[in-house]
């Protein structure tokens, strides 16, 4: 097990040095190497994850990294821990890591720093696999940094350009201000804990040493941490203009890296979390889930019809976290991670056919240019809007709404109507891309189907978006026992994890199904068949409001009215006391000295003064004529002279 | 060899009467003698093949006339070189002109001391053998360098200081591939590193892995640098600089410097086959440790030494000579890292090793 | 008749003034810097005898590998600058260097 | 007839040997009127020590000191020397010493030492015990996180910074 976790690990990370290094000197620039390593961790995780499921006890190592006290203290540690959530975890990232490295061959064909954007994409697997092996908070918080460096890196790839410049800036800030959160936990739990391991962590919650008020200070903090990295409102600003970065650097963070790496940590740290830090997690889920919804359905931009989506599923994952049913948002994590990779996938196949048009008003009729990408990339719609039965989305959403349903009743209401939402905007995206007729002919003319690189993993995707959930039939995918037993934990504060059974039947499922069925008709009906003139007579009322969604709710702008503005404000204010009120007196002074002071100054400088220095000049000066024959620069002379001192120091020393 | 002397004064009576220090002493000095005598024939005979063998690539004889086969060419060439006037330059550096092919001469013999030629056939078993043979080469540098000054030639200067810059530089490469094998070997001492490597041929040091297989050719290849032998024969480019670092000198001081090149090239042979080839051992199982069989040992570990003598005259009659700036851009932009690369490698090689235990790679992978 | 601490110290210091004469009795800058060497070579006879007359361990040859890499940088640099002053100078007499400007 | 004994008088002859082979190099190397003659000198002395070392038992350092101070430092020395004079006569090749004020500070020096040795007492073993192996315990000294780690890695760094440094300085000037 060992050797399979430092190969997950070990494979992806020579591949990067390789790749940084000498990548550019390779045959193909490399592309193929980080393909392999990525390939060899994939198979390993997936052994990793049989063994789990067959039912291998957790697998945990770790090793003395440094002692801080310096000696005699308990040291701080870096290790591998290995149990039915991480072996998922592994499996999700690596594949989908894989995918995209596969994908990315072509699709970044012809850049001029192929190499190094492949060399990235390794460190950023590399980065998230540190993340989900690690068995203590700190080492966690390594591979969490490193994940937002890697996204810093890759978000700006096309740095010569402004735009992914200032999306970067702008991820890796406000990711930042979320990890604030981070170090506040790390911290509160150190404290009190006494350890970073996770067992002991959890070990300290159940035996209440780690107790209010720092447990849910702790909460609230890895929760405003997970906030920030998996993009909940209000610090979602950052992944729609993520959308800058490389179409496969959008998948991999939206489907497997980075905004998953939030999930996974309060996935992680259920145990720890109090009733109240979920109701707030699960409120905020289910607030953001609706409200990126909303957003989405009045972008025009194919990435950013996506990228509000994944922050609208993010919440769900959260809600779903939020209310207890944490095994159903990891399971909504992991089917999530499947479509939106297809998803992103067939975007960046889509706009590559299109020579870089992103605009959804000017595609459309792409299905028969595109068959496999528009196929696949429908089976990514059903799958995200919930089509029963047979998409791997409805049973995840299924599982995330009946537990809410369980816990907190007013946020199932909401999760249903994003479910709508949802479906209905996933539904507007496929119809004014692959259906209907081509709006801009000259696009339509150069659409192509991509080449077998970049359909092979779209084809992988949609047959997984579509069977990933029929496990849950039979519990299989991220059985709760399985993972808790494999935790070794239940949630504290809530019913067991076993109580929340999948729910299929009855109320909760019916209205889940209707919902979705509803919201993919309705899409259907108005931007299929609808036609532009009754569109836009449906749309007039709502004109007003689509604004506002299409302002994005103002959050940019509210932020730089906020921070911005009194910012550059204040450096204003500073700079006009600076010039008119210190300079001001100091120049009132400088006039004052001037014409009063220095002309008395000056008749008793001349007089008393210039005496008193002349007569201080010609003291030194004979006496430097002395010294200078000392100070002559000759080294030898220094030595003599010092050597013979020490010399006769040594010898007066003794004899006296 | 204590133990066999202290045996040996126990069974002789007579001996018992000489104090047991002056024994040694005079046993040491005897040692040193044998050894100085033994290498000094094989040097000699070595010149003695290259020139056959150059004489059969460029399809003529040879000398065949001295002796059968031209066997004992040497010895004439030796008493010729004697007879000779022995010439000093009147502007030379008389003592150091003097000194330098003594400390040259000592260079290349006194590592002769610690090479192992057969199971406990070793002059001195030092636990550092390697160590010491790589410290030794070294000094042989300084005995250029003056030889190179004293004689107050420009041809000499030149071709001492490139020399020196040679061989300082191929010693890196040298030493570090050589350190490869002690890293699998876990030990300096020459006779260990053998006693490793006997029974099956794959057991041998240049078969154990990737890295000291390729260790063994940039061993190979920084010896051939450092001896100053073709391709790498700049410093005594005889077309652009006469003779190189003894240009000035004559006779018995000449023959001193041509025994010295000979003889490195005898240690380095000699070192190759212990490090990578085996040292004694066949490549069979069989048991070289008996007082008769040891013998036996120092036959085949002679006839590897010889082959590696026949490539390196092969290769001088083969390759045209490297450009200077050439060959420090080998040295240190190919040699160097790639060795490094194969010390790291060998290191590696060990850790897994190590942490794999019994079942290799897969059984490791699985966590057994 | 054996051989104790004293006398390795009594070399050690032997060899540090005979160091010491040449640095103060050479101009030539590579003449200093071999007045140096002896000097280091002393002070790690000391270290090496006190190693072997102290209470064990390797702490002192450890200590003279230490001086040995400080000598062997410090040699190479030293020779560097000097190449450096013969370039601008022609001539590399530490009593000429008696300012830095080039 | 027994002839006396001499096997204890081995050790000090070889020391007493060594220790005047060493000291009247290093003399030389200071008086003598040509400097490479001072380099071989200095070469001589270092053998003398490194024989020192042999007899002390630190046979890797004393190997170390052939491999490092011989075929490293000197040559460097002698290279310097080469480099630096342009032809015979005004080589600086040719230089004599004055020795008059350095020989009488020096000879200071060394007596203010023997007085200094003289009336310390180090408290040392008047019989060492029997060498052991030294290479191996050196090399975990160095490794060993508890004792010279740390400055082992910083000497690394020290010699990469001075060969970057040294091959920065001596590249040839474009003028």
């Amino acid at each position: 097990m060992l050797g399979l976790a430092l190969t997950i690990l070990g494979a992806p990370l020579v591949g990067f040095v390789i790749q940084f290094f000498l990548g550019r000197r390779l045959p193909g620039q490399g592309a193929w190497l980080t393909v392999a390593t990525i390939f060899a961790s994939f198979v390993s995780a997936v052994v990793i994850m049989a063994s789990q499921l067959g039912g291998a006890d957790p697998f945990h190592i770790s090793w003395a990294w440094f002692d801080p006290s310096g000696g005699g203290g308990t040291p701080w540690t870096v290790g591998i821990h290995i149990d039915g959530l991480t072996a998922v975890m592994l499996v999700v990232v690596t594949l989908v890591a894989f995918l995209v490295h596969l994908f990315s061959t072509s699709y970044m064909k012809g850049d001029p720093k192929y190499y190094l954007f492949f060399a990235w994409l390794q460190m950023f697997s590399v980065s998230m696999l540190v993340l989900v092996l690690a068995d203590n908070l700190l080492h966690l918080f390594m591979g969490w940094e490193l994940v937002g460096l890697c996204s810093y890196k890759l978000i700006g790839f096309w740095s010569e350009k402004p735009a992914p410049g200032n999306a970067a800036r702008k991820a890796f800030i406000t990711t930042r201000i979320g990890d604030l959160g981070m170090v506040v936990a790390i911290a509160a739990i150190y404290m009190t804990a006494g350890s970073f391991e996770f067992s002991k962590i959890f070990e300290a919650a159940r035996s209440g040493a780690l107790a209010d008020p720092w447990i849910t200070i702790a909460g609230f903090g890895l929760f405003f941490a997970a906030m920030g990295k998996s993009a909940q409102a209000p610090l979602h600003v950052w992944l729609p203009d993520a959308m800058e970065g490389p179409t496969p650097v959008s998948a991999l963070i939206h489907a497997a890296t980075m905004v998953a790496a939030g999930v996974y940590l309060i996935g992680r740290f259920m145990p720890i979390l109090t009733p109240d830090v979920l109701t707030v997690v699960a409120t905020v889920g289910a607030v953001t889930a609706v409200m990126a919804g909303f957003i989405a359905l009045a972008q025009d931009d194919i990435k950013k019809v996506l990228a509000y989506s994944t922050v609208s599923q993010l919440g769900y994952m959260f809600l779903g976290l939020g209310v207890g049913a944490w095994h159903a948002g990891l399971f909504h994590l992991t089917t999530h991670a499947f479509f939106k990779a297809l998803m992103f996938l067939g975007s960046g196949s889509v706009i590559h056919a299109c020579h870089h048009e992103q605009d959804m008003r000017k595609m459309g009729g792409l299905l028969k240019k595109m068959p496999i990408t528009g196929w696949t990339f429908l089976a990514g719609v059903l799958a995200i809007a919930g089509l029963p039965f047979i998409t791997a989305g409805f049973f995840s959403k299924d599982a995330i709404l009946a537990g809410a349903w369980h816990r907190l009743p007013f946020l199932y209401w909401m999760a249903l109507f994003g479910a709508v939402l949802t479906a209905f905007y996933m539904m507007r995206l496929f119809a004014m891309t692959f259906l209907g007729k081509p709006r801009d002919q000259h696009v339509h003319d150069h659409a192509h189907e991509s080449p077998a690189s970049m359909t092979i993993p779209l084809l992988i995707l949609g047959a997984l978006a579509i069977c990933a959930g029929w496990g849950a039939w039979h519990g299989i995918l991220l059985n709760p026992e399985i993972v808790a037993d494999a935790m070794g934990v239940t949630a504290t504060g809530f019913k067991t994890v076993g109580d929340l059974e999948f729910e299929h039947s009855g109320l909760v499922a019916a209205m889940a199904i209707t919902a979705g069925v509803l919201g993919l008709l309705g899409g259907l009906y108005v931007f299929r068949f609808m036609g532009g003139a009754a569109l836009d007579r449906l749309k007039r009322p709502f004109a007003g409001l689509e604004k506002v969604f299409h302002r994005k709710f103002g959050f940019d702008e509210l932020y730089r009215e906020i921070a911005m503005r009194p910012a550059y404000g204040l450096a204003k204010g500073f700079r006009v006391v600076d010039e008119k009120g210190v300079d001001g007196a100091v120049n009132v002074i400088g006039r004052f000295a001037r014409d009063t002071l220095a002309a008395l100054s000056g008749r008793t400088d001349r007089r008393v003064v210039d005496g008193a220095v002349h007569l201080v000049g010609w003291v030194p000066r004979v006496l430097g004529a002395g010294m200078n024959a000392l100070q002559s620069g000759r080294v030898r002379f220094y030595l003599s002279v010092s050597a013979g001192v020490l010399a006769l120091a040594l010898v007066l020393g003794r004899i006296l | 060899m204590q133990a066999w002397l202290d045996q040996l004064i126990r069974e002789h009576g007579w001996l018992q009467a000489v104090p047991a220090g002056l024994v040694y002493t005079i046993a040491i000095v005897l040692a040193c003698k044998l050894v100085l005598v033994f290498v000094s024939v094989i040097a000699g005979e070595t010149v003695w093949l290259e020139r056959r063998v150059a004489g059969r690539m460029q399809a003529r004889i040879g000398p065949n006339r001295v002796g059968p086969q031209g066997l004992l060419q040497f010895v004439a060439d030796g008493v010729k070189l004697l007879a000779k006037e022995d010439i000093i330059p009147a502007s030379a550096d008389k003592i150091v002109f003097l000194l330098a092919p003594i400390i040259v001469f000592a260079g290349a013999f006194v590592a002769f001391a610690v090479l192992p030629w057969g199971f406990g056939l070793v002059p001195a078993d030092m636990n550092i053998g390697l160590f010491v043979i790589l410290s030794l080469t070294s000094i042989e540098v300084v005995g250029v360098i003056m030889a190179g000054w004293a004689s107050n030639s420009k041809w000499a200067v030149l071709g001492a200081m490139r020399e020196v810059a040679q061989m300082i530089s191929y010693e890196l490469p040298l030493g570090i591939s050589a350190l490869a094998v002690v890293i699998l070997a876990g030990t300096l001492n020459l006779t260990d590193i053998v006693v490793q490597q006997e029974g099956a041929i794959w057991n041998w040091y240049v078969f154990r892995g990737p890295f000291a297989f390729i260790a063994f050719f940039i061993f190979a290849t920084a010896a051939l640098a450092s001896l100053k032998r073709a391709p790498f024969d700049l410093p005594e480019a005889e077309s652009e600089l006469v003779a190189g670092f003894h240009t000035e000198y004559t006779g018995f001081r000449f023959a001193v410097f041509f025994l010295a090149e000979y003889a490195g090239m005898i240690l380095f042979a000699v070192l190759a086959s212990v490090l990578f080839l085996g040292g004694w051992s066949p490549g069979f199982p069989v048991d070289l440790t008996g007082p008769g069989m040891r013998w036996v040992g120092f036959g085949i570990l002679f006839a590897k030494t010889l082959f590696l003598l026949f490539v390196m005259i092969w290769v001088r009659w083969s390759l045209p000579r490297f450009r200077v700036d050439r060959v420090m851009y080998l040295c240190y932009k190919v040699l160097l890292p790639a060795s490094v690369v194969c010390v790291v490698g060998a290191a590696l090689q060990v850790l897994l090793g190590a942490s794999m235990g019994d079942g290799g790679f897969a059984a490791w992978l699985m966590g057994r | 008749m054996t051989i104790g601490l004293m006398h390795y110290l009594v070399v050690g210091a032997a060899l540090f003034s005979a160091g010491l004469v040449t640095v103060l009795a050479r101009r030539n800058a590579v003449a200093i810097l071999i007045g140096i060497e002896l000097m280091l070579n002393a002070a790690n006879l000391n270290l090496v005898a006190f190693d072997r007359y102290g209470p064990g361990g390797v702490r002192g040859q450890v200590f003279a590998l230490f001086v040995l890499v400080i000598a062997a940088a410090e040699a190479a640099v030293a020779l560097a600058i000097l190449l450096n002053v013969f370039d601008a100078r022609d001539r590399i007499d530490v009593d000429a260097m008696t300012n830095l400007k080039g | 007839m027994k002839l006396p004994d001499l096997t204890p008088y081995i050790a000090p002859a070889v020391f007493y040997g060594l220790a005047a082979f060493a000291v009247i190099s290093a003399i030389a190397a200071a008086t003598a009127p040509k400097i490479v003659h001072a380099a071989f000198g200095l070469m001589a002395a270092f053998f003398g020590v490194a024989g020192l070392y042999f007899m002390l038992g630190a046979d890797f350092v004393g190997l170390a000191q052939v491999i490092v101070y011989v075929g490293g430092i000197l040559v460097l020395l002698v290279f310097g020397i080469l480099m630096t004079g342009k032809t015979r006569s005004t080589l600086g090749l040719e230089e004599k010493p004055k020795l008059l004020i350095p020989a009488f500070v020096g000879g200071l020096f060394f007596f203010g030492l023997l007085l200094a040795l003289h009336g310390t007492d180090f408290a040392a073993r008047a019989v060492p015990p029997d060498p052991q192996p030294t290479t191996a315990p050196i090399g975990r000294a160095f490794l060993d996180p508890e004792q010279y780690l740390l400055p082992f890695e910083l000497s690394s760094m020290l010699l990469l910074a001075a060969l970057v440094g040294a091959a920065y300085l001596a590249r040839r000037r474009r003028t």
